[in-house]
């Protein structure tokens, strides 16, 4: 499987978790492509943290430039959207108004601590509003390949990137398997697309026990 | 009502080396483009910036920052400007990350007077710093420190002569907390009216808080999505 | 988007005793009046309330405070409701004093989910009570604690049936930061439109902070001006 | 002289401050007459904390229950003003963006100390804003009859009622005199409607040195 395709597993195992009602943050990288996989049927608010809420699809044509997502690409408003300071943006996402939260993760641990904001000497994007969003979001997911281009694991016993925050994420889904965070670690919910068990644990660094329906 | 509407000369005139400069945006928008081009042509340097991130290396505060004549960034992230970061690697740029939604209420608890607040977010991360620890009954919080500027460059969509200010869009962002923030607050704004022709219910930031106001041109420059194939997806804005 | 409007027995069921319960207003200027009388009705009691002031014994939150069912009172001032004052003295209100500004930013502390601010407002005069103090660098500040309520009282001109909101005038004051501090926040709007009919640009709160809507139907008390003869100056809104 | 002559000197007199130009916060009592002796061509912007910058007077007819000043009482709006919420009025204040604000006063000491929210045991108004404003207004003035109606005097070597805030006043104003503080205790700077120095002496509790005018 290349990269490209797991991009598109991930995203679309990741779409089934976004409800009608809901407001979604989405991140950049996996996260973006989301809304791609969306049932018509989904009415969800998708929140920007540059100031949007109700944030539609990219234009057709005639992108305005004052008007962008987070990642500085241009989109549309909904009808009953509206904009606001980043001030206002980041209380709603501290405050738990935002629903969930789907973040691109570099690794995530057995307890649910993300790290996905800098690889020290090799990339430094910074924090942006990561960590607000992990503080705040009611459902933290995070979503990445299931490891390293080299295999080596980022489903870590204790991630060893610096940490964008502790003890917030709910739900790891990768292109391999689907993992929810418990008080008591993780616990693998799904196998996702013919993957082994075998196989999930050989690429999983961190423990995780099973959900009665995979016993 | 003072008319506070002046030159991009005069305001060349207020710059200064070692100065603080708040400036607004996100990614480049709601940045003032007018300004950060007068800001350029200045020839001021060792400049201590403090906004969102660091723009792209052609668009936003990022023009200016690739020119070496910053000497600190507080900023949420660099991601999007490869050249800011070689800067910082190289020790020619001093940079704070702040997490995004701290750092803008960094701004606004100068700009509003007050003396700093509490949070925990950041707290045991590498963001953490040196930043005082306080506790408060059983619980232990980072302590976020005030920014004012020296200066503050902000983007209006329009401004009464008086300096009431409306935006446009999410080029709004930072930039109401940015103009209260500024000790000169000079704001580069698209459409420039007497007062009276704004809506006294839709003026964002009240005039009071502005000092010098500019005629924009517009935005002068290309946009990522103006030239797709100029930048991998790792160079653009990440948060 | 959800619609969110709904009725005032819905609302009359929401409340309960000794619930802390925010509204907005100044003077009762801003404070939503059928909400208001929907306390009075519900029976509830011991309740907590914050807010800028005490209003007047006819007009605004003084409606239901003169009926000693409330426990406790955050406010800037109780000068213009004379009963408040007789409540304090008898031991029947706990009336906690806040300077006017500090309250509504600790109101907003809460309400954006910050922990608190410095300030060195109040600081050694009575209104410090036991607030902690916080050394930071060579100088010391009182501490603020955030505020939310389980209840919070909002007024808005128009409110679209999400819950995105416009003010009017002087009776926006305190009620925007309200709105996003309470658990439950409930809106009373002179006018209720579908979502789209708002200018998304002069939205001052958007809906995603609010819980339930019901439809306005005006101020049910006369101000001050309608009864020059019942007031001495010394009862009037003081600061 | 009664109370009410005694007002209309001290907010007479208290209007000479207010210059074109001048962002102005007015107090209640007192300090609310002064807009009445403002010469014509004098420019100003009256800021009410509730939330108006460019208050206008009264309105003739129709007053707006939604349109007030900080006393509770309409008022109107100037062309070019403005409305805003509470914590964006402080925000102003504390900056410093407000040149001056008139406050009435209980009681000030020789350093400029102001005392006046509550007479304990007596009158329980509340402090309302005049914390931040005597906190961040570049020129404090305080208005006030120079003794209670027995006589006592309000100028005082040290307050004796709860303190407002320390060290805020930059200007005395009373139907007698007009005192400024300095670094080194009041300055007695203009004696009003022919007082005499003696009696100014006799009450006032706090020292004051003479302007050289007045020597």
């Amino acid at each position: 499987m290349d990269m490209g395709d797991a991009r598109q597993i991930i995203a679309r195992r990741a779409a089934l978790e976004v409800k009608s009602g809901m407001v979604v943050n989405l991140g950049i990288g996996i996260p973006s492509l989301v809304p791609d996989f969306l049932a018509p049927e989904v009415d969800v608010l998708f929140q920007a943290e540059n100031g949007i809420l109700g944030m539609g699809p990219t234009p057709a044509v005639n992108a305005d430039g004052n008007l962008s997502n987070a990642a500085g690409y241009p989109v549309t408003l909904l009808t009953g959207g509206c904009y606001f300071d980043s001030a206002t943006s980041f209380a709603m996402i501290r405050r738990g108004r935002v629903d969930v939260s789907i973040l691109g993760a570099l690794q995530v641990s057995a307890d649910g601590t993300l790290a996905n904001w800098i690889v020290p000497g090799k990339r430094v994007p910074g924090v942006g509003g990561a960590m607000e969003l992990a503080f705040g979001a009611a459902n933290l997911i995070a979503l990445m390949t299931h490891t390293e281009k080299d295999g080596r694991p980022k489903i870590m016993r204790t991630c060893t990137l610096p940490v964008t925050a502790y003890r917030c994420v709910k739900k790891i889904i990768t292109e391999k398997a689907v993992f929810a965070v418990t008080a008591e670690g993780l616990r693998l919910e799904e196998l996702l697309e013919g993957t082994s068990l075998e196989e999930v644990r050989q690429c999983t660094e961190a423990p995780f026990t099973l959900s009665p329906q995979l016993m | 009502m003072t008319n506070k509407v002046t030159t991009y000369d005069h305001v060349a005139s207020l710059l200064f080396d070692g100065m603080t400069l708040l400036f607004g945006g996100f990614g480049g928008v709601g940045t003032p483009p007018g300004l950060v081009d007068t800001l350029i042509q200045s020839n001021v340097r060792d400049v201590h910036l403090v906004g969102n991130d660091a723009g792209f290396p052609w668009v936003g505060m990022g023009k200016f920052i690739v020119l070496g004549r910053a000497k600190s960034l507080v900023a949420s992230h660099i991601g999007s400007n490869p050249v800011a970061g070689e800067l910082m690697t190289a020790g020619k740029l001093q940079v704070e990350f702040c997490p995004q939604g701290i750092l803008v209420e960094r701004i606004r608890s100068g700009g509003v007077g007050l003396n700093g607040f509490l949070t925990e977010i950041g707290k045991g991360t590498h963001l953490q710093y040196d930043k005082p620890l306080v506790t408060i009954g059983d619980k232990q919080f980072l302590y976020e420190a005030p920014i004012t500027g020296d200066i503050a460059f902000v983007y209006a969509r329009k401004a009464d002569t008086f300096g009431n200010l409306v935006f446009d869009k999410t080029a709004r962002n930072t930039n109401p907390f940015v103009a209260m923030a500024g000790k000169v607050t000079i704001v580069e704004a698209d459409e420039i009216v007497e007062p009276g022709a704004l809506d006294p219910e839709e003026v964002v930031v009240p005039g009071i808080f502005v000092t010098h106001i500019v005629p924009s041109s517009g935005y002068n420059w290309k946009w990522i999505w103006e030239m797709p194939d100029k930048l991998s997806r790792d160079e653009r804005p990440s948060k």
